[in-house]
């Protein structure tokens, strides 16, 4: 019996709740958004996801052994990452496109910081907008939605956010699709990345997420209200030049991003205050990247940015502690 | 070509101007022999001298309410270099260096109770005492490794703190933080010392230590003069240790252990043989 | 009915279901009583008997050591026949009187009985010194301490704590149901002693009959019962008075600061007897629960008695323990062996086999979060224990570590299983050092 | 006024100093360990940069201008700045000796800053009028502290995480100043100019 006894500091009992469950339940909120994604685009979706997956574990693993560190590919982040990267891919991403994605985002992103939990970017943004920059061809070449056994060959299309963007600079004025068929765009079909077409699915993903409390709803409800309501401003302004708000919500990576991008823990702020100051910045750069930047969808960048700031938001938001009504004795 | 003179002198002038009254108004006196002494410090702010920093030894220094030669880190080119700055003689101290006196592993000592926890020494000392059964035994959590500013300290596979003798500095850091006081202090030249802390009775060291002092008095026997015997525990007396060294060969328990011949069995720096031996003659 | 609380905390399942109908039973003497004379925040008390001495119940077998000090009395007759450090729970040997009770249980004649309508407030206080009653929640904090508030800091209102937010534990749920009136009788003594009329006992609302019973009875007494929502740590000073007054305990102050004294019931049910009977602090309810146990059971035992008598008297152990806790499982201490007495803070023994309990390694923090959200001090529990992993004392310092509670909210609810109490006890006691050097 | 707004907002975020033109690595490397020095840090540019394009703006249109000696204005601001920075260094070390201490070598270096500079060249390039080049460096030097502040709040961070050996210190920190870039492009084309 010596020798059997564990000696512990207190608390001695735990919820249960262990970070690869959190992981585990992201990805099952992530499922339905695959799903429609590979219903829509086919074959080539399925590719992208699996070698960004495979491709991130993979690399995990390997900068684990590298650094002979612990074995961490079990803990389901590394395969998140994955998914994660591949929802924010063109369906017709090339292979060296997709493994190169999860080899910057798993070893730039995150290893060379020392793993899960140290990174301070969105390690599968960090990937998209390193491959944005550096691939911009293949990174926007877009198909247009070919549902399984419609027989339909893919074809290049642009996404509905790039449409408008070359509309407007083109003759300032909003082109048709920007006030019509919006149920299409709600089911997901349109062209765009895997993870950005389908509101419905992401939206029922991130409810999910919500319901189970592996996020908390500030910062989803801040970024995506903070997008309507400036999307809204510049709509009452000049609906002619500037697409209304629901336009803004369900096309592009909106509802991808807030639920599941910059809820990502590790790089957003910890604190709830926190969390309504970053989902309000990530908002509002989003629109106005949008709106006047140079590239036509600005989530992944409002995110990243965001992030930056992360710390110091982090900073300048602890919670008042109990007590501190007076000066300490 | 002359205007182009003019107005750069003029530019030049009225620039140098301001800056002349400028300095007037916000001198601020420096004593240029502590930004010196300063320079002359390795910079580790290892706190080894007794200040926060090598700043505020740097200050004491120039204040000269600090001796010259209580840095340890920078040994005695350091030493000789802030005496030069202050032109006065200085002695270098004799070289010491930290010693972990515990081979109780995982392996050889055994646990009174399975510790859940922080990996921390001090924190596992409060719950009953820590785990190891020995009452003086390395805890083996690292905590001397991670307080180490020199990165002179190897936690083996096992579960012990071995000190690499050429990288400590002896600033005695790990001395500090470990709460068992197993880590001593000993002149570099000394090199023979025995592995052990443990002050209980010989039966019951046995009972919990494969390596561990039992008190029988062999080493004493052997080599009088170097060795003194205090609550069932040998000690080196390391101001007459020439021949301790005779000793390791009797001890029962092998708990006798000579540095300059490698370092105790489960340390990755065992291979380097006489890790200490040249520098300790040096 | 709308129910009070404070902000933060968190639910874990209260596991009380195997003990909170079951009556108190008396537990019989041991062959031997150990009862060390540390057994209370402060300084240890300083034993006054001698191996071969004859002691009769309630007799000073201990004197208090100064102000933050309290008396120890044996807790039956006997003869000591050792007077030697034993095994503590708080994991070391340290002095104690071993005690061979005599069978016959006999109190000392020279108790007094007293009746509290004839003395006046600094009177009780003294009863309450000498009977050696301290905080009987667990954190043994000397009654007479707490009753003593400096002039400046005037006293409006007392708390009961009859919340036991712990898991498992019902020791204090019973003693309400079929002891109220001790209980009433202490509050009454307590209110006499600090002259206040205004007393509140704050009840978690999942104990309804102990709710019921004692609104019943308090009616007449004109102290208010208060119904709070079932929450962790709902029992712990600081959220208790927060969740009855809306008052903020001021950061490094005590509850004095606020005008409240907060005692446990246990604690005023003791001070009825020592008033009323002169019956020193010799015995206390505690609940021996656990998956480990065969019959988990609510005790009433003498102080002293070895942990491994009571679990005798419950049937015998379940399997092969894995962790011996001493309290509840959020703030109680983990034990070496059934050897070490229960002391006056005992509340419960709790045994966990191996397997009901969590031994997975601490992973990286992924900053979810949550430890933040449940902290009832509203802390950054897990920057704390980032601070104190890298042994940065100022950090930690100006990030608050001090006002950490330990109730052991972040831990419990950790998704990456990080010791975050114990970092955040850890980097406490490396700020005190310092405070101490400087 | 909308054009002065354009121009601030691209000095700030759109060509920010450091992680759009690429200047002033040098102290934003060296002194963003942590917050409170990279704010004293920026407020210091802020400071010498305004004062400096004020100064370089009156010596190039009412000097060097007049008298036709244009190829003197690198020698004639590096001159001004220089002595600038000077004087700054000066006030600080009697104001706030901490700051001074952790600013250290960096200070004098701001002398030698090529955003400060480049400030002062660029206006005139873009032949901005008198407050349109305090628009200008005022814009200029807030989008150096704000990348100095986001880049030490992520430094204080990374400080904290267990960083392979062979990405300590230096190395981290550049490849974070990369991606903190990179997130940077995005306000690429915001305004255009």
């Amino acid at each position: 019996m010596d020798n059997q006894l564990y000696l512990s500091s207190s608390p001695h009992i735990h919820s249960g709740e262990t970070t690869d469950k959190v992981m585990r339940l992201v990805i099952y909120a992530l499922l339905p958004a695959t799903l429609v994604s590979i219903y829509f685009f086919g074959l080539p979706a399925l590719g992208v996801l699996l070698i960004c997956t495979l491709g991130c574990v993979a690399f995990e693993a390997l900068s684990c052994n590298l650094m002979k560190r612990e074995q961490t590919i079990a803990d389901g982040s590394a395969a998140l990452t994955g998914i994660l990267l591949a929802l924010n891919l063109p369906p017709s991403s090339p292979w060296w496109i997709s493994l190169l994605g999860a080899a910057i985002a798993i070893l730039i992103g995150k290893q060379v910081y020392g793993g899960l939990g140290y990174n301070p970017f969105n390690p599968a943004l960090v990937a998209r907008v390193v491959l944005l920059i550096s691939f911009p061809v293949q990174m926007t070449t877009w198909t247009a939605p070919a549902p399984l056994g419609s027989g339909v060959d893919a074809v290049t299309a642009a996404t509905p956010l790039g449409e408008i963007k070359t509309a407007v600079m083109l003759t300032g004025k909003l082109p048709e699709l920007a006030t019509s068929g919006f149920g299409d765009y709600f089911l997901g079909n349109m062209a765009g990345s895997l993870g950005e077409v389908s509101a419905l699915a992401l939206l029922l993903g991130g409810l999910f997420l919500l319901y189970k409390k592996i996020i908390s709803w500030h910062t989803p409800l801040s970024f995506i209200g903070t997008v309507i309501v400036v999307s809204g401003i510049f709509w009452l302004v000049d609906p002619a030049k500037y697409p209304n708000p629901l336009f803004h919500l369900i096309t592009g990576g909106l509802i991808l991003g807030a639920f599941f991008m910059a809820t990502d823990m590790v790089s957003s702020p910890v604190t709830y205050k926190g969390m309504l100051i970053f989902g309000f910045g990530c908002g509002l750069l989003t629109v106005l990247i949008r709106l006047f930047g140079g590239y036509p969808e600005g989530v992944s960048f409002a995110i990243l940015l965001m992030n930056a700031a992360t710390p110091l938001i982090d900073r300048y938001c602890r919670p008042k502690i109990y007590g501190q009504v007076e000066q300490k004795a | 070509m002359l205007t182009a003179i003019l107005c750069l002198g003029g530019i030049g002038l009225i620039a140098a101007a301001t800056l002349g009254v400028a300095a007037k108004k916000f001198a601020v006196e420096v004593d240029p022999r502590e930004a010196a002494v300063l320079e002359a410090l390795p910079g580790a702010n290892c706190g080894a001298c007794g200040e926060p920093g090598c700043s505020g030894y740097a200050k004491g220094v120039a204040d000269g309410r600090l001796a010259p030669n209580l840095c340890t880190p920078g040994g005695s080119a350091t030493i000789e270099a802030i005496a030069a700055i202050l032109g006065i003689e200085a002695v270098a101290a004799e070289p010491r260096v930290a010693v972990v006196l515990c081979q109780g592993d995982n392996e050889k000592a055994t646990e009174k109770y399975r510790y859940l926890g922080m990996a921390d020494c001090n924190a596992a000392q409060k719950l009953a005492d820590g785990p190891k059964t020995c009452p003086g035994g390395c805890l083996g959590l690292g905590s001397c490794a991670a307080a180490c500013p020199f990165d002179a300290i190897e936690m083996t596979a096992s579960g012990l703190a071995v000190i690499n003798r050429d990288k400590c500095t002896g600033c005695e850091k790990c001395v500090s933080v470990c709460p068992r006081q197993v880590i001593v202090m000993a002149p570099k030249a000394s090199t023979t010392h025995v592995l052990c802390n443990s002050r209980d009775k010989g039966a019951q060291v046995r009972k919990y230590c494969q390596v561990g002092c039992i008190g029988c008095n062999i080493c004493k026997k052997t080599v009088p003069e170097a060795y003194q015997i205090e609550s069932f525990l040998a000690r080196v007396e390391y101001e007459q240790d020439e021949n301790a060294a005779a000793a390791i060969e009797k001890c029962p328990m092998k708990c006798i252990h000579d540095f300059s011949t490698g370092y105790p069995e489960g340390s990755r720096l065992g291979s380097k043989k006489a890790a200490s031996g040249e520098n300790a003659a040096a | 009915m709308s129910l009070k609380t404070f902000a933060g905390g968190l639910h874990p399942p209260d596991s009380k279901s195997a003990t909170a109908h079951k009556p108190i039973e008396a537990c019989p003497l041991p062959e031997e009583l150990i009862i060390p004379a540390a057994q209370h925040i402060g300084a240890p008390a300083d034993i006054c008997v001698a191996v071969g001495d004859q002691v009769k119940k309630g007799q000073v077998i201990a004197t208090a050591k100064g102000f933050v000090s309290v008396p120890i009395h044996a807790s039956t007759s006997g003869e000591v026949i050792a007077v030697e450090p034993r095994p503590h729970p708080l994991g070391r040997p340290l002095p104690a009187v071993v005690i061979k009770p005599d069978g016959e249980d006999a109190w000392d004649e020279a108790l007094e009985q007293h009746d509290p309508a004839q003395l006046v407030g600094e009177e009780l206080k003294q009863l309450v010194l000498a009977a050696g009653i301290v905080g009987m929640g667990g954190a043994t904090f000397p009654a007479h301490v707490k009753l003593s508030p400096p002039e400046e800091k005037p006293i409006d209102t007392l708390i009961l704590n009859g919340v036991e937010c712990e898991p498992f534990l019902t020791a204090d749920h019973r003693l309400m149901l079929e002891e109220s009136t001790r209980v009433i009788d202490g509050i009454n003594i307590l209110r006499k002693i600090l002259g206040i009329e205004r007393a509140v006992i704050g009840i978690e609302a999942n104990k309804p009959d102990a709710i019921e019973k004692m609104t019943a009875e308090c009616a007449p007494h004109n102290i208010e019962v208060q119904a709070l929502e079932v929450k962790y740590p709902q029992g712990a000073e600081k959220q208790l008075i927060d969740a009855v007054t809306g008052r903020q305990v001021p950061s490094g102050g005590l509850p004095m600061d606020c005008g409240v004294v907060v005692q446990n019931v246990g604690t005023a049910a003791a001070i009825s007897d020592a008033v009323r009977l002169g019956r020193p602090l010799v015995e206390r309810v505690a609940t021996v629960t656990g998956p480990g146990i065969k019959e988990p059971k609510n005790l009433k035992i003498v102080i002293g008695t070895p942990l491994s008598h009571m679990v005798e008297f419950c049937g015998g152990l379940e399997g092969e323990p894995g962790k011996i806790i001493m309290g509840g499982p959020m703030m109680g201490q983990t034990q070496l062996s059934l050897e070490v007495p229960a002391i006056r803070g005992t509340s419960g023994l709790l045994l966990f086999r191996k397997g009901d309990f969590s031994t997975r390694p601490a992973g990286p923090c992924i900053r979810c979060g949550r430890c933040i959200s449940v902290c009832p001090i509203h802390l950054q529990p897990t920057t704390i224990a980032t601070y104190a992993r890298l042994n940065l004392v100022d950090e930690a310092e100006s990030n608050n570590a001090l006002d950490c509670i330990e109730c052991g909210c972040c831990t419990y609810i950790c998704p990456a299983t990080l010791p975050l109490v114990q970092s955040i006890r850890h980097i406490k006691g490396g700020i005190m050092a310092k405070r101490r050097k400087s | 006024m909308v054009s002065l707004l354009l121009i601030l907002i691209s000095a700030v975020f759109v060509n920010n100093f450091v992680l759009a033109r690429f200047l002033g690595i040098c102290p934003f490397l060296g002194v963003s360990k942590k917050v409170e020095t990279a704010i004293g840090m920026g407020m210091a540019v802020i400071f010498v940069m305004s004062v400096a394009s004020v100064v370089t703006w009156f010596i190039q249109y009412f000097i060097l201008n007049r008298f036709g000696l244009e190829y003197l204005q690198t020698i004639a601001f590096i001159l001004v700045i220089a002595s600038l920075v000077q004087l700054v260094e000066m006030i600080i070390q009697k104001t706030s000796p901490v700051l001074y201490q952790s600013l250290g070598i960096f200070l004098p270096l701001i002398t030698t800053n090529c955003a400060v500079l480049g400030v002062a060249v660029l206006s005139i390039q873009k032949s901005y009028s008198f407050v349109e080049a305090v628009v200008f460096a005022l814009g200029a030097g807030l989008g150096f502290t704000l990348a100095m502040v986001l880049f030490a709040g992520l430094r204080e961070r990374i400080d904290l995480c267990p960083v392979p050996n062979s990405f300590r210190g230096t190395a981290i920190a550049l490849v974070t100043a990369g991606l903190l870039s990179l997130a940077f492009m995005g306000f690429a084309g915001l305004v255009k100019g």
